[in-house]
């Protein structure tokens, strides 16, 4: 017996290891769609600012983790057993401070993957929101501002929205449906980058002055692919690590089948995009293919586990068109955003949250309005109170003359490719 | 005839090539060129080692014209391309002696 | 009794989760694959030619992925118990169509792990076969013709051939041997170029008029590099989850055995490509090295789990010095390869398939022969006949006056790099 | 009982399992921090020295694989029931040669991982430690006798300081602290790179004649971004898979406090770099900001298990600033480090070896630096050694010419861009 | 002596190089630029946003002769560049008055 | 007033800027371009085809100057980038009918 209760004991710790593992591997991927973001943008922007956005990359990540660690974490999942202690770490630096879950509570079924690997996952998505406000805003603001920005959204208003949902606060009670973030995530970067692109204003030469919309094509479509398909890569982790356990026949078939269904969006979104830029400018535009991939991944992320591979491929595809869509409305509109962002993460963010219902019983299309706009309305704001401010203090965009030389020199004070392209 | 080489602010291009288009001026050589002058380059920092970039970016147009329209061609530029700060560039005037056109053979004036 | 009857089922569910965990993540691996080949290819092409290859790259492995969906894994597997499945997605869509193994079946011993994270590996493998297609016919052929090509070989002729093999074939009853698809794989993507390149004739410029062989260096190798690093990093994936299953002491010893096999067999790879381009051309040709690491990673591939380490690597180092020879013995038979692909996979497959008897009993060199010879033409064939239909409709080659502005112009509409390089 | 002794066995097997494949993902993850080594100092380069450092990148991994294989591991594990096998793989090429844990061995509890697996992770480690030394001697050594240097580090200089640490040597019996080898692995590549500098000198423009530092840009930061990125990504294995084993709550506990504080002290590190480069040189130096990012994963390597996530955070930006200030302090004495590492690697190592006591107990700082100066005394002795003899032998540098035509095209024949940047 | 100064198409400039080569020309000087004339850009599509090129790419070929070769020189970069479609490309001459080989420093028909 | 127009090796440009420079030359307009003449570019090999290099990279200096400095400046550029190998480059001298320094509206040597 005493046999059968060491082994019961070991079978636990096994379980608890392989899905924290689980979830570690996921979040490593996650995290990887950093690197994702930082080269489509720097790949969808001009020589003469990617120093400048490259540096925004790896600043905001830097910036989403340390927020999210100080308070973020603590204010969307406040009846967690853990956030105590990642945010007690504040009186407790050195060696106390963290508090993981006991072997006891394990065999006794409480706790199933550690607490610090669900903040590892819980991290890097608050820097995915935050990537993508990056992109829109691209070429034209001010480095520092952007900074102060990324503290705010990351350490308070994602999470505010974020606990809403996932930390259990009533727009989970209600029945609102978002797997792993097509609102929570996507929407709310795209709506405070909405926000944000909104006060700042097109870029210089973007729309001519008798109207007409001037294309500024991109430095470098190889990063901008590459970026695509580290996204695409990490989508996995993003998507497969949010059914959070991989331990039993159950789980282990559904984060299979959010791979398979993650996958098969993306290409579906791709393809579409393809076609419809095929038939509408006459050539395969390799940008609006890159988008139309992310679009097929936002577009499933709501809800990729109750639809089969071929309607998510469907789901997918929609998205994909409706990217295309986007993105020249928002030009039409004199909505300047140079990678897109705006379009694959917030329309297509809506989209993903709407098309719940068509293929999971449990959702209902008026909770899940009532979702996107609760979102959408709360970060809207919010964040353009923040813009407002930083507007009227440290100011958000850069002068003319340094947007005609290019943001590098004056923010970074270095080149990114000094001995290819002459700056202007 | 003329060889008028115009060295401009390469943010400038875009209104000179309109502004000559519009006296009548068909073809245009351009080249992106390093330029040297009053204006100084920018002192910067590259891992704390400063670095000076003495060269500043400028644009060349060189531009084939009759001799009775050179005086018109270089107002034209000159007045499209001042925007009155140092770093303005200049207009360099030369003889030409003849101008072919590949395709058809003419030469001289009808060449241009 | 009946807490061991319990401890017994979650052992089978942890089991179960861990093999379709492993599964998943080699897939992962092996979809990574697919910016390799995209960043290695866009790095040996020129500039102008660079956006059409990165369009090729990332709408393949969209096509591949809807195609082997919709009927290519039920052609390669029909016997299994999934396949039904995802096929009669068809007539399922939305929330019926997917079934995957149940708790059952699982306790019992049937399924071992996800049939769906078997679909999501089989999907990958055939994007690799049709990414290798990509580089030989880089720079000339038109777009489209590529894509209806994409949609056959990876719906039809490629799972067929895979079938023989993986689907419990003839080939596979006739002992066979091909771990993770050095025929099945490589040999089937190489087959099907080289049938292409030869309808399609060299690149303008490459061979001049008094039959000199002249270099059309590729316009980024930093990319090339990265592209093969991927595919290295991925190919983990692609042979470590062939063995199917990690758990148990065997599986567990075999995938590690893999994992090192497939390392030492490129780094002897490139070692070997490294010092014969040394002895050869006097110089140590990156482009070739890199050649070299995938030919080690192509050699181990039909089976990585016989040799020691050091045969291993020795089976790779031939493999680099094949490649070598083949680049140079292609390029003197005026079949223009840009990337080095037919050599790499192609040459250097047959070399991977003829050596499995070298350290594995169980195959014979006949058997190996027959397979090899099998594969090579079924898809060669096959493989000529599709593209010689597109000759005569669509029209395969883009005009003189497109290749010599850059495809990208007239297929994609923009430029990789329009600050950067001039198009000529 | 019977049923109970099986089930005890199945439960081994799956630990076993686990682990093992917990050990090859993160020994995958290490892998490919190869890549990243190789974009960060691709990217830092001059554009005509760029295909010489992919060269180097590529063929010093392959190089430390095989030295590895054939005797580096042997010298630095001599105890362990595993080397054996492999370096015995010298006499029995083919099928025999290697062995690896038995299911007996397993259920009696003494090995919990595969032995190969092991050794893939180990093996990535050594070429990390050389990749280090690569940067280091950039755009002026000769790349065979750079490769000829590799041999000898890998296969000797590194495995012997890595045995009195992790071979269970005297400086493990000491009590010294070096979790996953801010001195073993850093220290160790830094110490040797600092050996080649000194012997080498300065890149040619690198001091003016009046003593003045002259800066001399990279030619592609994205590409330095990218391999940061990859770095920090790759690093969760390097310090996550150097808990050896994932099995169990402790264990697994302990796993995701790793990943937590690598990220942090990444973040940290990077933040404090972007703050003291601001205030320093008046902008955001993104070379600065990526350095500071790997001084911050440097740092929390020594000990990445002890700190709370807070204290890692600041042991990281700790390392952040020091880096800066080395990086500054080397140029000053005209010790000329194209990219850093030796500040990164060495001056932050050092940091972090001194710091493990702040937070672990049972570490002594003395210990610490009697660890620390003996892996610098040894490393930077045999390493002086055998670039001297390299020196009078091969010659360590490139001709003046050369140097200013670029080593790309005296040493590889080919040029990285050839259509974007022409050379001098 | 001259200064001839030719704007070809990119894709000619091997066959010139060759064809002047053949009349003994040892020097020449290439600049890419980007070039305007009568042969209009090509319109593109960006993310379904116009996008005119207005510029072509073209080669400049400088080349210093000797007053009584100059014609000579003219007629086979003429013959040689021409491919009857727009876009050819155009012929300079400018008088020279004086040339100085750096490396030993002549000057004149002896530095040419 | 003279355009002096000198074909140098790249490694020259700082030395040669900073001696015309020191003689008073406020003005210079450089452009990378490639050279064609006695020094042979080198043959490489990619993938083992030959892979001839023709043309070296040089660069240009444009300096306008007034008449009774050419010669100085000539010298100069002359001393300054001569290795004594081939490839050292040549100075051409050409006529110079108006400058216009577009800022003021200058001309003439109150331009140069
Ligand atoms: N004497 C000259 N010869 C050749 N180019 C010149 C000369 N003077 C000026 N330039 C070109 O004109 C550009 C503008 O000159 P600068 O002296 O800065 O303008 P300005 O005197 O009108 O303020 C320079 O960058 C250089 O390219
Ligand atoms: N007047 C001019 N001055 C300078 N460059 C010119 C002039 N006319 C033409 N060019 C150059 O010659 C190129 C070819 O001219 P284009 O008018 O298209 O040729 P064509 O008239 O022979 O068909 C142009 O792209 C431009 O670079
Ligand atoms: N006749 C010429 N016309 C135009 N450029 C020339 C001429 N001769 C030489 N050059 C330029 O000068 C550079 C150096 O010429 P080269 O003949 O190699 O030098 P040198 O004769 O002084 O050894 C060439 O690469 C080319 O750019």
């Amino acid at each position: 017996m005493e046999a059968l209760t060491q082994l019961t004991s070991q079978v636990s710790e096994i379980s608890y290891a392989l899905d924290t593992f689980y979830f570690l591997v996921m979040g490593a991927l996650v995290m990887w769609m950093a690197a994702g973001f930082t080269m489509l943008e720097s790949g969808l922007v001009r020589a003469k600012n990617t120093a400048e956005i490259l540096t925004k990359n790896v600043g905001l990540y830097s910036i989403a983790c340390i927020m999210y660690m100080l308070c973020g974490y603590s204010i969307m999942y406040p009846g967690g057993d853990f956030q105590g202690g990642v945010f007690n770490a504040l009186a407790n630096i050195g060696i106390l401070g963290k508090t993981d879950n006991e072997l006891g509570a394990v065999v006794a079924g409480d706790s199933y993957y550690s607490g610090l690997s669900d903040f590892f996952f819980q991290v890097v998505f608050v820097a995915t929101a935050m990537s993508i406000v990056s992109g829109a805003v691209a070429e034209r603001m001010k480095l520092w501002s952007f900074f102060a920005f990324a503290i705010v959204l990351t350490g308070f208003i994602y999470p505010i929205q974020g606990f809403w949902k996932w930390g259990d606060g009533w727009l989970n009670v209600m029945g609102f449906q978002d797997f792993a973030g097509s609102g929570v995530v996507h929407l709310c970067g795209a709506a405070a980058a909405l926000a944000g692109v909104l006060l700042l204003g097109a870029r210089k030469g973007k729309y001519g002055k008798s109207g007409e919309i001037k294309a500024i094509p991109g430095c470098n479509l190889p990063l901008a692919t590459i970026g695509t398909l580290i996204l695409w890569l990490g989508w996995f982790g993003f998507n497969g690590g949010s059914q959070l356990q991989v331990t039993g026949v159950e789980n282990a078939n559904a984060v299979a089948l959010i791979f398979v269904n993650t996958n098969m969006a993306a290409a579906g979104g791709l393809i579409a995009a393809m076609l419809l830029s095929r038939l509408w400018f006459g050539k395969a535009d390799l940008t609006m293919l890159l988008n139309g991939a992310l679009a097929g991944l936002v577009a499933i992320t709501a809800e990729p586990l109750t639809p089969a591979p071929l309607a998510a491929t469907a789901i997918g595809a929609i998205g994909g068109i409706i990217v295309v869509l986007a993105i020249v409305t928002f030009d039409k509109l004199r909505i300047d955003d140079p990678v897109g962002a705006i379009s694959v993460h917030g329309v297509v963010g809506v989209w993903g949250l709407l098309a719940v219902p068509l293929t999971n019983a449990d959702a209902k299309f008026s909770v899940q309005l009532i979702g996107m706009l609760s979102i959408l309305a709360w970060v809207f704001i919010t964040s353009l109170i923040v813009w407002m401010v930083l507007k009227y203090t440290l100011g958000i965009r850069i002068s003319e003359q340094e947007e005609y030389e290019g943001i590098d020199l004056h923010e970074c004070g270095v080149e990114a490719y000094p001995e290819f392209a002459t700056p202007e | 005839m003329k060889m008028i080489t115009a060295i401009i602010k390469p943010f400038k291009l875009e209104d000179v090539r309109e502004a000559i288009a519009d006296i009548g001026i068909k073809g245009i050589t351009v080249t992106e060129v390093k330029g040297f002058g009053r204006q100084r380059g920018h002192t910067e920092m590259y891992r704390g080692a400063e670095y000076v970039v003495d060269f500043l970016p400028k644009t060349k147009l060189e531009i084939a014209v009759e001799d009775d329209i050179a005086e018109q061609v270089i107002e034209t530029i000159s007045d499209t391309a001042r925007t009155g700060k140092i770093g303005d560039g200049k207009i360099f005037v030369s003889p030409l002696e003849e101008v072919v056109r590949i395709r058809t053979g003419e030469t001289g004036n009808e060449a241009v």
